[in-house]
């Protein structure tokens, strides 16, 4: 531990802004950096599924509601790898680990979204889990990754307010609407709560992330926020979570729930969930195909610099 | 308003309607798939304008025709026959050089159209064109920018919207089109005569092509139908697609 | 009949209806698109084949549900999570060698189930399958041929179908999964327990695969879900096509 | 004129079949392989238009008859290539002739489907136009031709009742179907009755082939005839033919119809038709993305083929 670490402590508890000039351990950038282009990488592949359903909306209203929310991903995508630049390393080489599968991401987004009501269950739910997970990141130690959630989390809690509100609207729809919302919460139910990842006691680097004030909860705690918040909003829908262990603990005042089974979860992250291989291939072929155009522009871009050079000359 | 002017006015307002709903159909494929995550978000957020567009359109295309036809009505429960868009925004995407010269020959039409609407004795209509007219001028901005980007960038780049440009010039002429329908609204300062646009349109491609250093095709044989509904064999999928829900779940409010 | 039987026996024939209707939709988007003229014929014969059991199967699933379902009510009016197909259908088509991996690992199911079905002891289902097993014969040589012909052919085609066949396998455990259901069938002697199929569907696999020169994935995961309704996110968009007519002109006869 | 060309006509005027071996004029086997292979290309690319509809036949029924139907021109093309094959001339070389675009095929298949009811519009119109050309092909003088033509005659008439009767049941059906029917029925019609070529005074080489048997009535006879056959179908649908000019003529016993407006057809033999550039595109498609199948097919072949050897040696 050298004096630089001792320093660079007293301001994490001090609840100083570390900034990107700032000394900081290498252990803490490479957290970070993970961290953060994990989550970038999850805005983009998370455009998918719900990008899958653009197309198919079923009122012109809910059709641009959804094409802006898939729109603002794209922006937490933007902010988010902007926010990892400022570590020292670049977009390209980290889309590039993405791409070649070095990279996590969120592994909500490789299960399908069959029908309409998935696009509410993932603004409940998912986006409801993020939030969660993302509320305590505003106060992380890292300043510009601090103040990207600020941003982001606004926008995601109407994301949420707006998968809700969909859900309500199936909920209080015909018996074929009712039973679409039903069947959605039954597939999205697990995964979601799978989103806080593995128990404490099975989780690593928790206690150095917790020190350094990148991580302020544990995962159990934010799960059980999860449940305790979304329970009586299902009650509210008039649905019922897949779970039959689930139960207001009257000692605790918190929803006791069923055991997780990770066998599935552990599969996915292994790369055998249902759309694992598609999800990366479709970025793999965007980019790929991309390519001329990207050469396109640089290529332009060069002229037009030398044009102007030779005007001013 | 008269009869024959209602009519033509339902008309019109179907056509910019379904033009701006079908070619943001078009657009929203993209999502996800675009070249470079600033594409991605540019190209989504044009076609929430044009969906937007093709909101206020429609609505009041029901409105003119005051048979209780809403927006969602009129986007969800027509058959091919009954669309009235132009032929140019129902090709599929191919790559992204096809998505911007399409855009852009489109958008070099809109913008002149828009901007004279906006003078429309029709308030309403003039109140939509004012409205869109901004984001369509920042969507002919973004078309011509990344045309002339590609034109004048690689000579992959070039050949490819140039064949583009090739492919999809047979489907400009019927942007200007003329019929009684639209004789009438002239008449009435509701829409201007849409040869009105040609020069305008004209200008600002001959403008953006040579700075983009393509050629301009010869005007030849052009392809007509959609504005009387008879259109490519593309749109029947594309509406299957879009219109899937509220016509499995007729029903249902969403 | 009991009825968790009568109920087994009507998720059994919309299974089998279903997988051949989905399959035979696959295989019908060849049509005009396939490698050489003979094999454009061949594809859309299996095709025919394959919707005409589709037609036999679920004729006989609303015969058993009675509740005046007819083949084209089932097959059109319902949405993605009362189809019961199995996944590995639902693939979408990528090159021609893909297609022959899909037939044939589920023809080489098929002629198995088939052959045992057509001594059931549901009469009906015995005849459904006496007739449709002389064409599935048909088709697993078809398809192996072809498999035999790309694997052992150029080092080119010998990859396209080995990474086919990578591709596919995770979607190969659903068509032996067995529930109560199928234990209801099983013991009353109306259908084989799906397990049953599993050796002699291997034997087939191993023998073709060896002569094709391909390996033999690992059975890692299974890709399961479509026997529960649980599709991938393709069926949906096959389902809006395929429906797309009875849905949007419900009163009509065709 | 020699002695040969004067033995060839005496042989055409006795009614004599000529087949592959037998001496025949450049001109009349070059104006029979120009025949067959633009009619075989026309079953190939005529898949298309009907294939578009496969996947969107609104009954099971209707969806085995237009597979069954499409199979059956596949078919048709198989046998037609094998009868210009006779003539010398391998179906790669006339394959690549479509592909490249300098061979023709019919016009008709230029034209989009849009609707359900073009299904039954091309069988009633476009097979009934192409029965009225075909069936005295079947006393064709050219051996192998004529004996095609007589399997296709067969099944074309097959398809023809069935596009007839998918067109009652239009008729028959709700005010959407019967509309569906006519606007069909008009844009079909006058495409129809161009399939028999330009009239007889406009049109090349009838005269030779007359002489050869190849052709047997005028271009303006047969669309006469396909016209009086036509007309009191359509009444018979309740549908009304687009043409303002269209009645009986009491004297004559046939129907008088309006002037052929032959600048779009002449269009669309230029290239400008609203399918053209598809259509072979489709077909181009298919041949390049086929050819490692194709070279995949001649290599096993040819392994085979050295292990048989191998065996017997």
């Amino acid at each position: 531990v050298t004096q630089d670490d001792i320093r660079f402590q007293e301001r994490i508890d001090a609840e100083d802004k570390i900034e990107p000039r700032d000394w900081m351990p290498d252990g803490y950038r490479r957290t970070l950096v993970r961290q953060i282009a994990q989550h970038a990488h999850s805005e983009i592949v998370g455009m998918l599924p719900e990008g899958n359903w653009i197309t198919r909306a079923p009122s012109l209203r809910r059709k641009v509601a959804l094409l802006a929310k898939v729109q603002d991903e794209g922006g937490h995508g933007l902010y988010l790898y902007s926010a990892a630049e400022t570590l020292g390393v670049s977009r390209d080489e980290l889309v590039e680990q993405l791409l070649a599968g070095k990279a996590k991401y969120s592994s909500i987004f490789n299960y399908p979204t069959l029908t309409w009501a998935d696009i509410g269950a993932i603004g409940w739910l998912v986006d409801g889990a993020a939030i969660m997970n993302q509320v305590p990141l505003c106060r992380c130690s890292y300043g510009p990754y601090a103040r990207a959630m600020v941003r982001v989390c606004r926008e995601e809690s109407f994301h949420q307010r707006q998968g809700y509100e969909l859900m309500l609207a199936l909920a209080n729809g015909t018996a074929e609407q009712k039973r679409m919302a039903q069947d959605s919460l039954n597939r999205w139910w697990w995964p979601s709560l799978m989103m806080f990842g593995p128990s404490d006691d099975q989780s690593a680097h928790s206690a150095q992330n917790m020190a350094w004030k990148i991580k302020r909860f544990s995962n159990d705690d934010l799960r059980q926020r999860f449940v305790d918040a979304t329970v009586p909003q299902a009650e509210f829908l008039g649905l019922t979570i897949p779970d039959p262990d689930l139960r207001l603990n009257a000692e605790t005042g918190h929803y006791d729930f069923g055991a997780i089974d990770w066998t599935e979860f552990n599969e996915i992250l292994k790369g055998n969930g249902p759309c694992n291989r598609e999800r990366l291939e479709a970025r793999r072929k965007a980019w790929d195909e991309g390519a001329w155009v990207r050469e396109a522009a640089t290529a332009h871009a060069a002229k037009r610099a030398q044009r102007e050079m030779k005007k001013v000359g | 308003m008269s009869n024959d002017t209602q009519q033509a006015l339902f008309g019109y307002a179907l056509r910019l309607g379904d033009t701006s709903l079908v070619l943001g159909h078009r657009l929203s494929e993209w999502c996800g798939h675009a070249p470079e995550l600033e594409e991605d978000i540019a190209l989504t957020n044009v076609a929430l304008d044009l969906v937007g567009h093709a909101r206020l359109w429609l609505a009041y295309a029901g409105e003119v025709e005051g048979k209780g036809r809403d927006e969602d009505r009129l986007a969800y429960r027509r058959d091919v026959f009954d669309y009235r868009n132009h032929l140019l925004v129902e090709q599929p995407n191919r790559d992204f050089g096809h998505t911007i010269v399409r855009q852009f020959l489109h958008d070099s039409w809109a913008v002149e159209l828009y901007d004279r609407l906006t003078a429309s004795t029709d308030a309403t209509l003039a109140g939509i064109a004012a409205k869109a007219v901004k984001e369509v001028r920042y969507h002919v901005r973004h078309s011509a920018d990344w045309l002339i980007r590609l034109g004048d960038g690689t000579a992959v780049s070039h050949a490819k919207v140039q064949d583009a440009l090739d492919r999809l010039w047979p489907y400009t002429g019927e942007m200007f089109e003329s019929d009684a329908a639209s004789a009438t609204l002239a008449a009435a300062g509701i829409a201007p005569d849409p040869l009105e646009l040609r020069a305008a349109w004209n200008a600002r491609i001959a403008e953006i092509l040579a700075e983009a250093t393509l050629s301009r095709p010869a005007d030849g044989w052009m392809q007509k139908g959609g504005l009387r509904g008879e259109h490519s064999e593309h749109l029947g999928f594309l509406l299957a697609e879009m219109q899937f829900l509220p016509r499995a779940y007729p029903d249902a409010t969403w």
